[in-house]
């Protein structure tokens, strides 16, 4: 990972690393044998580090789980390196240089949980062969595997997401037809990750005749009164909460609670759908929805025999036991069975059973990711995730969301199956924006 | 609704608004009157206090306990800022003081989260964040109980400090601080002690404004960005006046409510967010020094 | 003993007024130069120029703006992220709407909006000075960001409001590969260091530090305020914008406004005031010692600590030692670590003979 | 103290009036500093203005090169009429000066600081600086000989690299003259250039003052406490009391000037 040549030529200037690095060997010196490595680009500080340490010690947990339960896949331990990026392009960047590679390992796949960070590395997995997933956030048009082909915004895109936030609304308003006329607010932090899903909102507004209130929030977004009044003034019959960071969500509750608006017409983008989105508004939460990718329990086999088997041996990584279970640490275990799913497809399709894999057969395994009901009853995670499978041409796959409702202690699916975005109206969205990228970039879309 | 009182309730909510602005830029005016450090970590304080506090309670303790408790660490931490960064840095530029301060903020961010953790928690004051249900049924206008209740406890708390200042002793030798560090010096007033006395304060009153702020939107990491709400309350005030920051706070709070509502739909909406530091900039050109600064007289 | 002026005589003015009037220092800038361009691309690992390298010549140009606006016209500053941004978008527009753009021309061009919006946002330093300014001047941090981030022309209304950098190519030749680029943004930082140097010991640096040092007497020399700290703040911004639209080109491809953050401008101005205000070197080892520092950091304590100790509290602990080391050191060093080198250098001139 | 003074015939024969004062009155908020002064200095001379502590002389002085604003009056420089002047425009026309408590730039070298005092002479822009194009060049070398010059009479050559913040007060009321020379004045205006030093500086400054009208002909005027001094160096005297003009002319009539001296030399000094 260090270059000794350099720390000599750069002596004077960053002595102070170079001795790091010499500190650093003995701990590369540990991998030896058959081992899959992953980089964690963690962010365990910060206004966000609530979602990272669940995100990541979920993803941390269930990768010791396969390891301690089945002695990793068909033999090849699961080792990972982790790196604290504080959300923040800069150190997010200088993480994936570093966790590139680990002594003779290299990083297949990249999961920084921060748009800043996933943009900041988008231009360089080509060159390095690694797989960039974006877990429900980053590029929606990422979903277009032609001209994306290490992007992956599995499983379902922003743009997905509204669409099946509007669906499962207008199924309680009963039925499209009944929208029009009413009024939607769109509340989202001024930010491009606010901004993302109006293409969709807007398109839907025309198409099916309600009106759309777009009422941006200034970042951190601890101050909405003006938005408030303004969602008052204007009567709107829902609004479709579209923040991040636990500030923004739980101010965004309590200003509705307010002005009287009812929790129950809130409806949250899944970052803005967790336990520490709702806690610090207390009541005023009851009854507020969320849309989710995952939804939260412990009532999953898996989540169950993750608890017993990792912790129980005293191995877990939530420094506080009782978060396991919840929306991010949940969203973690899934990402974690997206890789080793991809390493088992990437050994089967590159017939290198019990072998380490390469970039490319990486790339490979994560497209040919494919959630069977039955597969998905294997790994005791039904109605976890749903059933979806990848292809070179998708990078999405589902596109679908359970919306999820608060009842003061615990998050409730209230929709028992998934509720299903437009995904005809979204590919097509996708292909057009994906092939402007194309176009600006350069790039000959792969064929499929 | 009628547009005008519609207009009054953005007004209200406003200036509501701009009193939990002015509590947080309270706590830069005193440190800065008394020892000239612009000191940034104020953000970071607010963060700490609330969140120890909120720690305290989960550890079994009652608000009646924990309170105090709290009360004495912000002191304690106070103390030490002044003992351990400031003094030796007594007689240093102002940048590297305001530069010393912001490393400071690392420092208390980072113990916060080493020693609480990073879990969003949230602080039940007793009271609701809903409206004054009399004033909602017969005016109409939706006012929260808590901002009301934020409104008193900053009117009270300032209303004791400017006792303080005016009527004890402590408080005479502070202004004598804050006027002339050299001339204080001589006639006998122990400086450093005063400097820690003010930080104390400061811990203090950061302490009543994470409270307060912590109630509203939760005790979390997102606390220190109040911080960032004060600054441009501080430069319409002007540094060194504590009436200064209340009204500055009220003017900020007001203007930057009405221009969202009004002004922001125009332009796509979200200007809270530099507002107030345009508005402060125009503000300077009229009056270098402040709504209630000292004029600055600058003799050749 | 080989540190030594002696025998070292100036016969003219031009001589005395040279950037290293030692030999010694000028064949060891030379030196660093030739390592700097012929050796590092060779041995460098990708994460050493893509990493570390790369961001750090970039910051150096950034905080070199900063030196010239805070250091040595003495107006304190907190937009310099913004003008960064300014200059990001400017470049990856003037390269979408003019086709045959040549980088270089772009790179200057975007420097140039940066000047102008800059001395938009200097303006209010003819009426405020000290921390009334530095606070005025968070406006044109959120501001900036804000218009870039809101208005979507800027980013060739992309949905994810996001800007991809074009690939840079000069004169036919791409630079694509981490060594390309180092040796482009290495050269550019250079030359624009030189310029700056210029301008520091020349006429120009002279009024900007007698604006800084009294101001009232550089009036009744006739020097004109206005006139001088509008071009401090156009300069500046320019180094800022062109470090910016590097940033982008040469560093990271994808941003989105919003990465240019308020944390961002405070560390350049760490990066200055830790280095050495109104110094041209305090600004690149300022650069150094704030974008390596938190690395080497949170390097080393994955190594010592990394498998022991839970992360979450090795991440806070750098936090911590982080801030502390900063505050230690305004205190051990005040006056920056340029002037740490020019006490080792006074000292290395007596050696082994102290007086 | 005693200065040979004027001894050999000047070389710069005193002529007509090169500043005229007329009906100067400046006010702050209600406090009057000047009320009604008028008075003419001659080319070439040396004026001095007395007074007590306020009576308004380095008012006066702020309002000849314009960094103080009259309420009412107005100041002719070489005939031409100003109602209003700015510190800028007196240093254009000529007009250089040295402050009551010293203005030097204290970051910089002694050198730098008198470098800077010749900046009006200066006409490169800074883009011919940063890439050193022949004038900006040619005007640096320039600049430098001319600093070195008044290095050289004043001198300090051996503090030349030395930044001003470390040298005793002496020496930076010494400095802050070179910087002033260093603009080439017709008119300098000196605030007290004695104020605070010992004998043995005080006759140094002397000198450089008398040297330098002697030498470039500079016109002079100055303002100083110690009696002895001003009578010895000045051609003509003017001596103001709380902001009124209670005196004018040459030392030996001011001397014996009755207003002079219940006002000024009656109390102790």
């Amino acid at each position: 990972m260090f270059d000794d040549g350099i720390s000599r030529s750069l002596r004077g200037l960053v002595a102070a690393v170079a001795v790091a690095a010499a500190t650093l060997v003995p701990a590369l010196a540990q991998a030896q044998g058959k081992e899959q490595y992953f980089g964690i680009p963690s962010y365990r500080v910060g206004p966000f580090a609530a979602g990272g340490t669940g995100f990541f010690g979920g993803i941390i947990d269930y990768l010791q789980y396969v390891n301690m339960k089945e002695g990793g896949v068909n033999g090849v331990q699961m080792v990972w390196a982790e790196c604290e990026t504080e959300y923040n392009a800069a150190r997010g960047v200088e993480c994936y240089q570093r966790l590139l590679k680990k002594g003779d390992l290299q990083m297949h796949i990249f999961e920084p949980l921060a748009t800043p960070i996933a943009y900041g590395v988008l231009n360089r997995v080509d060159d390095d062969k690694v797989v960039l997933t974006q877990y429900g956030y980053g590029r929606s048009d990422a979903a277009d595997g032609r001209v994306f082909p290490w992007v992956f915004s599995t499983m379902t895109s922003y743009w997905s997401q509204a669409s099946a936030i509007l669906n499962w609304i207008s199924t309680k308003e009963g039925g499209v037809d009944k929208m029009k006329g009413k009024k939607i607010a769109h509340l989202h932090l001024d930010s491009a990750f606010g901004r993302e899903p109006l293409p969709v909102l807007r398109r839907l507004a025309k198409d099916w005749g309600f009106e759309l209130i777009e009422i941006p929030v200034a970042a951190p977004g601890i101050e909405q009164q003006a938005q408030w009044l303004r969602i008052r003034q204007e009567r709107a019959d829902w609004v479709i909460s579209w923040g991040f960071g636990a500030g923004m969500n739980s101010t965004a509750i309590n200003s509705a609670a307010r002005i009287n608006f009812p929790r129950e017409k809130m409806v949250g983008v899944w970052w803005a759908g967790s336990e520490e989105d709702v806690l610090p508004a207390g009541d005023a939460a009851k009854g507020y929805f969320a849309a989710a990718n995952v939804p939260s329990g412990k009532q999953f086999p898996l989540v169950q025999d993750i608890e017993k088997v990792v912790y129980g041996a005293g191995k877990g990584n939530l420094s506080d036991p009782k978060r396991i279970g919840n929306i991010y640490w949940n969203r973690g275990v899934t990402a974690g069975i997206f890789w080793v799913e991809a390493v088992r497809n990437g050994q089967r399709i590159a017939n290198k059973r019990g072998q380490m894999l390469n970039g490319d057969e990486m790339r490979l395994g994560f497209e040919a990711l494919n959630l069977t009901p039955a597969r998905l009853k294997e790994l005791g995670i039904e109605g976890m995730l749903p059933s979806f499978k990848l292809s070179c041409a998708d990078h999405e796959g589902a596109g679908v969301v359970k919306i999820i409702q608060w009842d003061g202690a615990k998050w409730n699916s209230v929709t028992p199956d998934w509720v299903s975005s437009d995904r005809k109206m979204i590919r097509e969205m996708v292909e057009e924006s994906a092939a402007k990228y194309a176009a600006e970039q350069k790039i000959t879309p792969r064929k499929c | 609704m009628a547009g005008f009182q519609f207009f009054l309730e953005v007004l209200v909510t406003g200036l509501l608004s701009g009193v939990m602005y002015a509590l947080v830029a309270l706590g830069f005016v005193l440190i800065y009157k008394a020892s000239g450090v612009f000191n940034f970590a104020q953000g970071a304080m607010v963060f700490f206090a609330a969140l120890s506090f909120v720690g305290f309670m989960e550890l079994g303790a009652p608000f009646w306990l924990a309170l105090p408790i709290t009360v004495g660490l912000m002191a304690l931490l106070g103390v030490g800022i002044e003992r351990f960064v400031l003094r030796p840095l007594v007689n240093q530029h102002e940048i590297t003081l305001l530069m010393a301060t912001i490393g400071l903020t690392f420092v208390i961010e980072g113990l916060a989260q080493l020693v609480w953790g990073v879990e969003v928690r949230r602080l039940d004051l007793g009271i609701k964040d809903q409206p004054l249900p009399w004033l909602a049924d017969n005016t109409g206008l939706f006012i929260s109980q808590i901002d009301i209740f934020a409104a008193v406890v900053a009117g009270v708390l300032v209303a004791t400090l400017a006792l303080v200042f005016s009527r004890t002793k402590i408080g005479r030798a502070l202004r004598a601080v804050a006027d002339d560090h050299a001339a204080a010096l001589s006639i006998g007033i122990p400086l450093k002690r005063i400097w820690a006395l003010v930080w104390a304060i400061a811990g203090v009153v950061a302490l009543v404004a994470g409270m307060l702020w912590g109630a509203r939107s939760g005790v979390q990491f997102a606390l220190v960005f109040v911080a960032l709400k004060a600054l441009p309350v501080l430069i319409i005030g002007g540094f060194t006046s504590v009436p200064g920051v209340i009204v500055a706070g009220l003017i900020v709070g007001a203007a930057e409510k009405l221009a969202e509502v009004y002004i922001g739909p125009m332009v796509g909406g979200g200007i809270e967010s530099w507002f107030p530091y345009v508005l402060a900039i125009l503000f300077l050109l009229v009056r270098p020094e402040g709504l209630f600064g000292e004029k600055i007289i600058r003799r050749v | 003993m080989f540190y030594r002026e002696a025998g070292q005589f100036r016969t003219s003015y031009g001589q005395d007024g040279q950037i290293f009037p030692l030999r010694q220092d000028r064949w060891a800038m030379l030196a660093l130069l030739a390592a700097a361009v012929l050796v590092v691309p060779m041995v460098a690992s990708d994460y050493w120029l893509r990493a570390l390298l790369i961001p750090w010549l970039i910051f150096s140009l950034v905080a070199l703006g900063q030196n010239i606006l805070t250091g040595y016209a003495g107006q304190l500053s907190l937009g310099s992220a913004g003008f960064m941004a300014v200059g990001a978008f400017a470049c990856y527009n003037f390269m979408l709407r003019v086709d045959g753009m040549p980088f270089l021309v772009a790179l200057v061009l975007s420097g140039l909006c940066a000047a102008a919006v800059g001395m938009a946002f200097g303006l209010p330093s003819l009426r405020i000075r000290g921390l009334y300014l530095a606070v005025a001047t968070l406006a044109a941090q959120f501001f900036i960001v804000w218009a870039l981030d809101k208005f979507g022309w800027f980013k060739n209304n992309d949905p994810s409001g996001v800007i991809t950098a074009q690939p840079i190519v000069i004169l036919g030749m791409g630079f694509n590969t981490p060594q390309e680029k180092y040796l482009l943004v290495l050269g550019i930082v250079v030359v624009l260091a030189l310029l700056a140097k210029n301008m520091a010991r020349g006429a120009t640096g002279r009024a900007w530090m007698a604006v800084r040092d009294m101001d009232v007497a550089a009036e009744v020399m006739g020097l004109p305020l206005m006139r001088t700290k509008l071009q401090a703040f156009a300069i500046s911004s320019f180094y800022c914008g062109v470090g910016g639209a590097l940033f982008a080109f040469a560093y990271l491809g994808t941003v989105e406004p919003s990465a240019f953050t308020i944390d961002m401008s405070f560390r350049i101005l760490f990066m200055i005031i830790i280095g050495g205000v109104g110094t041209i070197l305090g600004s690149f080892l300022g650069a150094g010692f704030i974008l390596l520092l938190p690395i080497f950091l949170s390097v080393l304590f994955h190594a010592v600590a990394g498998k022991t100790v839970d992360a979450s509290i090795t991440s806070a602990v750098e936090l911590i030692v982080f801030g502390a080391l900063i505050i230690v050191f305004l205190i051990v060093e005040p006056h920056g670590l340029a002037r740490l080198w020019q006490l080792t250098k006074e000292r290395l001139r007596l050696w082994p003979f102290p007086h | 103290m005693t200065v040979q003074l004027h001894a050999h015939a000047r070389a710069f024969p005193i002529g007509g009036p090169i500043v005229e004062v007329h009906d100067i009155s400046l006010n702050f908020g209600g406090v009057k500093a000047l009320t009604k002064i008028s008075f003419d200095v001659r080319e070439h001379e040396v004026r001095a203005i007395i007074g007590p502590n306020g009576a308004g002389k380095s008012s006066m002085l702020n309002v000849i090169n314009g960094v103080y604003r009259p309420q009412a009056g107005s100041i002719v420089l070489r005939g031409e009429r100003l109602a209003a002047m700015t510190p800028r425009r007196a240093a254009h026309m000529g007009i250089a000066r040295t402050f009551q408590n010293i203005a030097l730039f204290k970051g910089m070298t002694v050198l730098d600081n008198i470098m800077a005092g010749s900046n009006l002479r200066m006409h490169a822009n800074f883009l011919e600086v940063a890439f050193r194009l022949p004038r900006a060049l040619r005007e640096a070398r320039e600049c430098r000989e001319a600093a070195e010059e008044i290095i050289e009479f004043l001198e300090i050559e051996h503090i030349r690299k030395t930044p001003v913040g470390r040298l005793p007060y002496g020496l930076q009321k010494r400095v802050e003259l070179g910087r002033a020379l260093a603009a080439t004045p017709q008119v300098l205006l000196l605030d007290e250039p004695m104020a605070g030093m010992n004998i043995e500086e005080k006759q140094d400054m002397c000198r450089f003052i008398l040297d330098v009208n002697d030498h470039y002909g500079t016109t002079v005027i100055l303002i100083e406490h110690d009696m002895g001094v001003v009578m010895d160096i000045s051609d003509r005297v003017v001596v103001l009391d709380y902001g009124k003009k209670i005196g004018d002319g040459t030392p030996e009539e001011v001397r014996s000037n009755q207003d002079v001296i219940d006002a000024y030399l009656g109390v102790a000094h």
